[in-house]
């Protein structure tokens, strides 16, 4: 055990896949050399070669694409893309090949690859670099969406997305990255995509988010405590397949529920979240599910930042108006 | 532009086939047209989906399938049937993607065909990656991607060109150069002399060929086949080719082409040509047509029958092919269809 | 006035705004010569010429981000992507581009071009043909989603969509394109942009849809409605931006609603549009919304279309549970 | 590879510019100079998000910049700030950009230059419309577009680049080739011998130019801007740089560039080599020198004073910003937001 970020714990993730499964192979812009412009690849290249952590040109498509072929031909590769933002070029290879190939060829070709992003906003970082479109990625059939928010979950998340027989977008929250330290094994182990994990248990209402927004729920979870709310926060962890028993057993124990995510808010995840909470739980709800989310205009600029990030306020208001609803 | 023997028959050069290797590469380009033709019938008798006819373009896929090792890698498109099952996807499986079946497009466990792309340029890099984990994992396999004219003004074009490049990927680009993508003229497509010369771009070589010739076709693409075999890195082919049908039978070539030119193009034909080589050299008679033929024609029949006789594809197998194991939502909404 | 199906009269459409504005400009795959795989805009280019029907190379990214620079300068462009499958190469050029100039240039640059794109099932396509994702053009900042189901409708909306100064992706249900025809005016005349129509009044319970799932719901309302049941049908018509008040008013006014849509379910629009009834009519709704869609599924191949599409039969029998709840 | 002036100051040939145009260029080349330490040291105090600087790619810029008519089309990248600024979009609105206010991104009405583009590749085809539309409008105005060796591996550029040849739209492709892709070096982007080579693919002219001769760049996209102007169609050229600072303020070359390379390039100094020209032709003195830093001095600092007074960004106008007329779910969520 030791003291991790959550970059660290991507870091150390990375380097026992690629010490146990000679299989994986790591490629991406600015992944070797330098270790990523976040640095989570940082020194892998000298361990393991420029042969298993590839700089590649500047394509987006073609980092999704050949990671797909190799995928297909028995490796398991990780591709990194540097943004969410730089993720659209390689979006119809995505959704029209890497999703596909099992279905197109009834099972004689799977594409077990990882395709790992950074994600979110909150760092004042430039245009297209603060992006939260997780919701068009798990609207797509075929892949699995991943979103760890502690280095624990990181380890195990990334483990068993680069085990999984099937393709899996990998989203990592930025502002995460170095936020947080805690003890991670470095032991080889797993964890479960697809349930959730319940933070903190609570009677009176529910708090929902995933990646970086879980330190905002979080902390707007204290706030709310210290009012006397018994707060339950659940971090997703999976965006696709989503834990339906998981949200719905949550709903049912508080009626109440606030979702909160980055993503602006029309056709946004929340609206999937609620959309389940509403038909598997609506006569156990006592006030319609709340979303506290981005609003439906373009990521602003540093100086506009706070104007847009949904804020510990927002969700603490929003609580307190469905609590009292 | 490479060719090795004449539209009338005649060798313009030393032919680096036997009689042998002719006779079985006109008998299985027989087998392809066999088969387009039968597809189109099917179509019209509403047997299959639209179908995308190769008539004319045999010589350019039976010839590169025949210049490949058994355990390649091939990526192709919808119209390369002819270049898939010689490179062994079995007409049976084409026949059933046609007619709309999924089941199609898994061919057996020792056959490296990918499915057919139905996407234009999106699986030219697949053959990088396939190539690329070959040679990560030391084995000496190629990968073959077959593409259109048309294919090569997409951006995934200029990316697998340059990831095959500059990783030196044993790659071999096919680009079956037929005169249209759809409608689009390959005049119009790009102002580039030629395609070949687009390899330039990426420091790789790259060769045009005539695409009717199907010992030419064979010849180069097993050139570059050894080349990327031994580690010599990927290169371009441009098969100078001609769609002699609609581009798909929901097509009319009528609104866009003079007929005129695709009458040029039969006297060009990928098989006559052959055969009259065959003819002069002895190694062709009518009894042997015969024989080539009525042999193609069961075999498509019971390719035929082998796909209509799948079963109903049920609802269950649709929600299976997501993941290798269903995921909750799926396995409710599977509960909600029914079952 | 003359009867004209949806096809005929989006080719009246394009060609009225042709004649009338100099500044629009069409182009795409094989529009010009062949009128467009789906012959919409068959004789333009004849009419018009090759300078303003244009006929492109393959290539979808180009097409859109040629258009968008088209656009900028002054031109109206009308670009034609051939199917909604097809138009992920150009995802990252209307999300990072078209939608974002006028934000990016605070108000200096913008992009009124319309992107034209078939889309939906039912007519047994080849793999990537029978697409539904508009939840993924939906949830794009800056652009406007308009999808017609009648042949005056898709007059009016393309005409407003061409005249609309910003970015328009105009979604085209292919199997309605011949499937009916009505009177058509061959006026100048503009369908706003935003407001729902209400294709058929009733108090009992609300269907509502868009493109060509319409024809569904019109056929599940007859059946319901011999049942006893009065029916209201909405025919959304823009799902960017969504009519939130037309939506809720239905709702407040039946207090039962089932969203039907081809897309899959989960993150598609149908998530979008319960949300917002129970985030705004909760407290007068009977039952759940409920969600008739297309399973989180690929779009399968012609043989298992019928197994994918939502049917009259579902419709009309999650109508009728939720009339029971 | 086209040079006109040597790094010693000496003259290659003979140099189709004036003494005065010249002097007018190392003015342009040490405010834009001035504005990138300027901005380096800004990053520093916190005063600005991150920065590319363009230390040492002056010449390409302003020599392209100074060669197009003030209402030609531009559209840069992240690291064209000098470019922009000569072609007319105000240094006070650049560094607006920088400190993260979107009204930077507004140039006055009668300047044609494109914010920058932060996305690599997406660019180069909008300059391709944007030309196209002038043609098609019958005007006689150009589109520039700068974007740099990495982008050149982007599907986008090879789309650009057939568009733009096919339609015969008058579109300079300037390449600036300043050897790295944040760490990615020019040798591994792509094996083409040259950038410049890569328009042969597309039946383009395309050279190969000192990108640090001020004089030799601004000849150079004169001259492709002349035959555009006229109708003779698109050009790619490559101006060979080298990018002395840091990709971006976040980077640090150290850990893939040895700086002995910089070093080397310093050599090579855009600046300098003019300086000993003009020095050599009479045209410059220490007290010029001094006049020219201090005017740049001033000029930058009020820029940034400009910059620094815009009031504060107001949550409606974010709301703003999306739409010309505010949708309804925008306006109920501005509600929401308090406003
Ligand atoms: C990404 C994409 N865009 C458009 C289409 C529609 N389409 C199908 S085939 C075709 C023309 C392709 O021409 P070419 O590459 O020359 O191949 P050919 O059909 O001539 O064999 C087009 C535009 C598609 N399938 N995929
Ligand atoms: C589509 C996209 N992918 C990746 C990035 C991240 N990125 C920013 S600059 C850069 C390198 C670009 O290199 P080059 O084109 O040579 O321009 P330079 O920075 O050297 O001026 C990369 C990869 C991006 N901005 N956009
Ligand atoms: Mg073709
Ligand atoms: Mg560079």
């Amino acid at each position: 055990m030791s003291e991790l970020t959550l970059a660290q714990s991507l870091n150390g993730a990375l380097a026992t896949s690629l010490e146990s499964d000679e299989r994986v192979v790591l490629l991406g812009e600015d992944i070797g050399r330098t270790g990523g412009v976040f640095r989570i690849t940082d020194g892998l290249r000298d361990k393991y070669g420029a042969g298993r952590v590839i700089d590649t040109p500047v394509a987006e498509s073609g980092i999704v694409g050949a990671a797909f072929g190799m995928a297909i031909a028995g490796l398991r590769p990780v591709a990194e893309i540097q943004f969410l933002g730089f993720s659209y070029p390689a979006y119809d290879q995505i959704i029209n090949h890497v999703a596909r190939i099992r279905n197109r060829s009834n099972h004689r070709f799977t594409a077990p690859l990882v395709i790992r992003i950074p994600f979110g906003g909150g760092i004042g970082a430039a245009e297209h670099h603060s992006e939260s479109t997780e919701a068009i990625y798990a609207h797509i059939p075929g892949v699995k969406v991943v979103v760890p928010s502690t280095p624990a979950d990181a380890r195990g998340l990334l483990l068993a997305s680069i085990e999984d027989p099937d393709p899996v977008v990998f989203l990592e929250p930025i502002r995460l990255y170095r936020a947080v330290k805690e003890e991670v094994s470095e032991l080889y182990y797993t964890t479960e995509i697809g349930p959730l994990r319940v933070e903190r248990e609570g009677n009176d209402i529910t708090l929902i988010s995933w990646g970086a927004m879980i330190k905002e729920i979080r902390a707007a979870a204290s706030i709310l405590e210290e009012t006397g709310a018994s707060v339950e926060v659940l971090d997703l962890r999976t965006l696709s397949p989503l834990d339906h028993e998981g949200i719905l057993s949550s709903a049912v124990k508080t009626g109440r529920v606030v979702v909160a995510h980055e993503a602006p808010r029309t056709a946004g995840l929340g609206a999937e979240i609620a959309a389940i909470i509403h038909e598997g739980a609506l006569y156990s709800l006592l006030a319609p599910v709340r979303r506290v989310t981005g609003w439906d205009t373009i990521f602003p600029l540093k100086r506009s930042e706070a104007h847009y990030l949904p804020s510990v306020d927002r969700i603490v208001m929003a609580a307190q108006e469905v609590l009292e609803a | 532009m490479f060719s090795l023997i004449n539209p009338d028959g005649t060798v313009r050069d030393r032919l680096p086939l036997t009689l042998e290797e002719m006779r079985g590469l006109y008998a299985d380009m027989v087998e392809a047209r066999t088969y387009d033709h039968k597809c189109m019938a099917m179509q019209r008798q509403g047997r299959l989906a639209t179908y995308a006819p190769f008539e004319g373009q045999e010589a350019a896929q039976i010839g590169a399938a025949s210049a490949l090792r058994p355990d390649d890698w091939v990526a192709g498109t919808y119209r390369d049937a002819a270049l898939m099952w010689r490179a062994g996807y079995g007409w049976h499986l084409l026949i059933a993607g046609r007619t709309g079946d999924e089941r199609g497009g898994a061919p057996p466990e020792e056959v490296n065909v990918l499915p057919p792309s139905i996407t234009v340029g999106g699986h030219m890099i697949h053959a990088v990656g396939l190539a690329w984990a070959e040679s990560l994992k030391g084995t000496d396999r190629i990968a073959l991607t077959s593409f259109g004219d048309g294919a090569t003004s997409e951006g995934d074009f200029h990316e697998a060109m340059n990831f095959a490049a500059v990783f030196n990927t044993p790659t071999v680009f096919l680009c079956q150069n037929n005169g249209f993508a759809i409608s689009y003229p390959r005049s119009e497509q790009t102002l580039s002399e030629s395609i070949a010369i687009k390899a330039e771009g990426y420091g790789l070589p790259g060769v045009q060929v005539d695409g009717n010739d199907v010992a030419a076709v064979a010849t180069v693409v097993r050139e570059a086949a050894d080349v990327a075999r031994r580690g010599g890195g990927p290169s371009l082919i441009e098969a100078v080719t001609y769609r002699m049908g609609p581009h798909t039978t929901a097509d009319d070539p009528g609104r866009y082409r003079d007929e005129g030119e695709a009458e040029e193009w039969r006297e060009r034909d990928p098989l006559q040509r052959v055969r009259l080589l065959l003819e002069r050299a002895g190694g062709w008679s009518p009894e042997w047509q015969e024989e080539l033929e009525v042999r193609a024609t069961n075999r498509i029949e019971d390719a035929v029958a082998e796909a209509e006789a799948l079963p109903e594809p049920t609802v269950a197998e649709m929600f299976g092919r997501m993941y290798e194991v269903p995921t909750g939502p799926l396995r409710e909404q599977l509960k909600e269809a029914g079952q």
